[in-house]
């Protein structure tokens, strides 16, 4: 027996159901910005592992930070084993 | 220094072979700053995929916009909401059906709270245990909740702040010891059971794929303890080091159990610091007085002991009988 | 329409019984509904069934109160409870017992009696004291109302935890073999 | 080919569930429904039933699981009573929510406390407002048939909707009388295709959130919430037509043609009306023939659907009485009356003129309502078309 996995369209007052993906970004949550220092990044990736809402990306020769998302928490400065992550404060404005 | 050179070694071998896999999760989810869960969410469903679906209790998973709002949703695997109080049942029952019809490679799983699993859930948690269930269960476990404004929980520790544990001149944090849940999975002989820190990456993903693969065969626990920098007042920075100092203090113990090894320490309990250098860090027991940090330094040596002992009669004779034909008994 | 009230007690199967005389009477062609007075059946408590027959429609699905017919298969039963309450003039009464039905005490407004020594052959076929089938035998020598042979059908299409069909068959047939019938003379008032 | 048996009502349900073909039943015991689920267990375990049984570890995981593996796409049926409904709420107050057309018996029985494990309708009348649809059956071979009937309704995909085929607790669930069961290929093509999940399901090969946060004072919120409890109004009021359809090509299939919304009995010439509801219709109309044997000419109104409420076919049936006696298996404590009571009054007001009506309570924790005590409230029904007013209900057990 098989399941009739029928794909139809629901009317939209049967359910609540979400099929569209959220477009919030949380960059704007940032009161300190994670800066990467290029010469000390080993591409180690414990940024990376530790980076609660995964916005680090590679680079050719670095790790860097999608600030469209990065809410500024301050842990992959914390965990950096080579003190290649700054926290500066995000301008006023 | 935290972090070694062998951690470092472990961070580069995990992104190289899971960097490139797919984050299910949107990019906006609106954990707060330095959520561990949110971090536990995202790693663990890169590593399980897309064949997959995914239940999130009440609680901040769903509540940082997993399941979404009003017609968006946060997640690209099936999520759903099922109630505080029922995820292991509907879980099972969409195991069944797929079972039934032939879809058995679907991993079917919960990344839920503390109190949905330990308090008012327990019942559908024991049930599907029990019966053999064939899902995979994970608990973040943030001692309370967190998401309706850090209210006290059976899996809160003594001592702790909550705000229906508050601090007062009559009262000074939580009177009662936590439950230990995984334990007490343990003690469902589930197929099975551990319990991680994401201060522990390697070990953690290491478990989640033992985890996942028990979750065909039988019941699969993950309880993952998750600090939460809003509930327990800590720098959202200093999450991490607050997972890695409650493992070095025994605080959190880590370990795994089959029914078929018995129980393991995956990291050796031996040569812990003195609890007082995990909860000096933790804003939520900074009103402890010497006699409430001794009973919480004995109640971790204590549960220690046990463990010990359950580690120590682990391995039951290798052939394990097997259940008779037709029994769901994993 | 008849009524009929089973007496008996927690684990002898007087509702079982019932639920076997009513799939009889259906075999028959007749109408029937069947209830078991509801209560604490644990075993060694007196039971109480009622069913109601008729060769039309039944449609009130309630208790009865003035059974026409009254089965007795306990002989101690009645001590405990009054098997007579209700009955009109000219009811039926069958009753396991050893007794013969001149030994009786009986009310004066009867109109049959049927006396079954119920307990000897529940010995004789299941080593125990079941009476329920026997008495379903009594029951169709006594009234009329059901043939052995459809209960006999019955029987087949019951799910039996203890005993066995064969066992069950038996039980019907002695039971209407060795039931004694005496016309009282009170005509039903009816 | 049909095959007759001689069965209660609990049986009776349980080839009603069995014949509907389910893939999934889940089962805990309660009286008065246990011997129900026993006999699900057993037609599954001797192969006369082709699903799978979970036992579980109650009434609240009974209903989830039924969740789960509806939203997975299995057809799910199960059953209950009283204090198992109870501790089923939770998940029951979501299932319309979530439009999932799952078929429950609920064989109702009084509800705690006075302690007590006896029939009444009191747990099924206190689910009423949660969105389920609500069929109450009067005989064995009702129940059997009504099953199926239900399924056709939940799956119609203008209705969408969770219902509960109820039946009385004691009187039917252990009541024995003659039922025909149907073939089942007649009911297989009755029901046809099952398609449970087309609106909504967890499958990753059609990745959805189920069921996110909507509502809120702000945004699209409040709009959408209401969108969707427009949706289970609309999918109730859908199912009016819908349930005299399934039952009507019943009626053509097996030759049971089942009064779909309510049953109007002797209402022809009647100056006079009852309403009934499930089990006690019988003795009802047996007292309704010996008052017409009086002279007088009452009539008899049964309600099968209560949910939806058949509100136009009631104030219909009732338009030409001068006095309705209402008859309840359960109180209603905020209004001192039954709760049909209520729900007739409601639809008595849809007609111009003003219609006395009174309540009338029996037959609580398995009490008994005879011939007897409807020949009482016959007579207190005249009383009132010829002007005696009530204030109060009438409680038929209570001097009992």
């Amino acid at each position: 027996m098989s399941s009739p996995t029928t794909i139809r369209n629901a009317p939209d007052n049967l359910c609540p159901i979400a099929t569209e993906y959220t477009t919030m970004l949380t960059g704007d949550w940032r009161a300190m910005r994670p800066v990467v220092d290029r010469d000390r990044c080993v591409k180690c990736a414990t940024c990376w592992l530790y980076c609660p809402v995964q916005c680090i990306h590679e680079r050719p020769t670095w790790f860097d930070v999608n600030y469209d998302t990065c809410k500024g928490c301050g842990i992959c400065a914390e965990e950096c084993p080579h003190r290649a992550i700054a926290m500066v404060e995000e301008t006023e404005g | 220094c935290p972090t070694g050179a062998l951690e470092l070694r472990k961070a580069g071998s995990i992104f190289n072979t899971y960097g490139d896999k797919e984050d299910l999760f949107v990019p906006g989810l609106s954990g707060c700053q330095g959520c561990n869960s949110e971090l536990i969410m995202r790693h663990a469903m890169r590593k399980i995929g897309r064949n997959s679906v995914l239940a999130t209790p009440p609680g901040c998973i769903p509540g940082m916009g997993s399941v979404g709002y009003n017609g968006k949703t946060g997640t690209k695997v099936p999520v759903f909401h099922p109630l505080l109080t029922n995820t292991a049942s509907m879980l099972a029952g969409i195991r069944r059906q797929y079972d039934r019809v032939g879809r058995k490679d679907i991993v079917v799983m919960a990344l839920a709270g503390d109190g949905g699993t330990a308090d008012c859930g327990f019942h559908a948690v024991s049930g599907a245990a029990e019966r053999g269930d064939k899902i995979l269960y994970v608990c973040v476990d943030n001692e309370g909740y967190m998401n309706t404004g850090m209210q006290r929980s059976g899996t809160t520790p003594y001592g702790s702040w909550t705000s229906t544990t508050p601090v007062g001149e009559k009262q000074k944090g939580k009177t009662q010891d936590a439950k230990n849940l995984p334990m007490i999975m343990a003690a469902h002989k589930c197929r099975y059971v551990a319990t991680a820190s994401t201060g522990y990456m390697e070990d953690l993903y290491e478990k989640l794929d033992k985890a996942i693969a028990a979750s065909f065969e039988g019941f699969s626990y993950l309880h993952i303890y998750s600090p939460c920098p809003t509930g327990w007042r800590i720098p959202s920075s200093k999450v991490i080091e607050a997972c890695r100092l409650s493992v070095e203090t025994n605080f959190v113990t880590l370990w795994e159990y089959t029914n078929t090894e018995g129980m393991r320490f995956t990291r050796s309990p031996d040569n812990a610091l003195p609890v007082e250098t995990y909860v000096k860090m933790i804003g939520k027991y900074r009103h402890l007085t010497p006699d409430q940090l001794a009973h919480i330094q004995a109640k971790v040596d204590e549960q220690v002991a046990l463990l010990r002992i359950m580690a120590a009669n682990a391995p039951p004779p290798p052939a394990a009988r097997r259940p008779p034909a037709g029994s769901s008994t994993p | 329409m008849h009524e009929v009230r089973l007496h008996g007690r927690g684990g002898q199967g007087a509702v079982l019984a019932s639920a076997i005389l009513a799939a009889a009477l259906v075999e028959e062609g007749r109408h029937v509904m069947a209830i078991p007075a509801f209560g604490f059946e644990r075993r060694g408590a007196p039971v109480v069934a009622f069913l109601r027959l008729s060769d039309t429609e039944i449609r009130r699905v309630t208790n009865i109160y003035a059974p026409d017919i009254v089965v007795v298969i306990d002989p101690t039963v009645a001590r405990a409870v009054d098997v007579y309450a209700g009955m009109p003039m000219g009811g039926t009464l069958v009753m396991a017992t050893s007794k013969h039905a001149d030994e009786l005490v009986l009310p004066p407004h009867l109109g049959k009696v049927a006396v079954c020594n119920a307990i000897h052959i529940a010995m004789d076929i299941f080593k125990r004291q079941i009476t329920n089938t026997i008495m379903l035998g009594a029951f169709a020598k006594a009234t009329g109302l059901v043939s052995v042979a459809s209960l006999e059908h019955a029987l087949a299409e019951t799910d039996f935890r203890d005993a066995g069909l064969r066992q069950n068959i038996e039980a019907v047939r002695r039971g209407y073999e060795e039931t004694t019938v005496v016309t009282l003379g009170k005509e039903q008032a009816a | 080919m049909s095959k007759t048996i001689v069965c209660d009502g609990n049986e009776a349900a349980a080839w009603g569930a069995c014949l509907s073909r389910p893939d999934m039943v889940a089962v805990y015991p309660i009286t008065p429904q246990s011997s129900l689920v026993e006999y699900l267990a057993k037609f599954i375990a001797e192969g006369k039933m082709d699903a799978d049984l979970m036992d579980v570890e109650g009434e609240h995981s009974v209903l989830s699981v039924l969740h789960g593996a509806c939203l997975a796409g299995a057809r799910t049926y199960s059953a209950t009573s009283a204090q198992g409904l109870a501790y089923m709420f939770e998940p029951y107050f979501r299932t319309p929510g979530l439009r999932l057309p799952m078929v429950v018996s609920l064989v109702t029985r009084d509800a705690v406390s006075p302690t007590c494990v006896w029939g009444g309708q009191q747990d099924a009348m206190t689910v009423k407002e949660v969105g389920w649809i609500h069929m109450y059956c009067e005989t064995q071979q009702e129940i059997c048939d009504t099953i199926p009937i239900a399924y056709k309704v939940a799956e119609h995909p203008d209705v969408m909707l969770p219902v509960n085929v109820n039946h009385d607790g004691n009187y039917l669930s252990y009541g024995v009388a003659r039922v025909e069961l149907p073939d089942q290929a007649v009911v297989d093509a009755f029901l046809g295709e099952k398609d449970v999940n087309w609106h909504a399901c967890l499958d990753p090969e059609r990745p959805m959130a189920v069921d996110p946060l909507t509502g809120g004072a702000g945004g699209v919120g409040p709009a959408t919430f209401v969108r969707y409890r427009k949706g289970i109004c609309a999918g109730m009021q859908s199912a009016l037509s819908i349930i005299e359809e399934a039952h009507a090509d019943w009626g053509r299939r097996t030759g049971r043609y089942w009064s779909p919304l309510i049953e109007e009995y002797r209402m022809e010439d009647a100056e006079t009306a009852l309403v009934t509801i499930g089990s006690m219709t019988g003795a009802a109309k047996d007292a309704v023939d010996e008052a017409r044997l009086d002279g007088h000419r009452i009539g008899l109104v049964k309600i099968k659907t209560f949910r939806p409420f058949p509100i136009q076919r009631i104030a219909k049936a009732l338009s030409k009485v001068k006095a309705v006696g209402v008859v309840d298996r359960a109180v209603n404590f905020g209004w001192n009356s039954g709760p049909v009571f209520q729900e007739v009054l409601g639809a008595l007001y849809h007609l111009p003129q003003r219609i006395p009506a009174m309540s009338f309570i029996g037959g609580l924790a398995g009490a008994d309502i005879t011939v007897e005590h409807f020949a009482s409230a016959i007579d207190r029904t005249l009383r009132l078309a010829a002007g005696e007013m009530a204030t109060a209900p009438v409680w038929l057990n209570e001097n009992d």
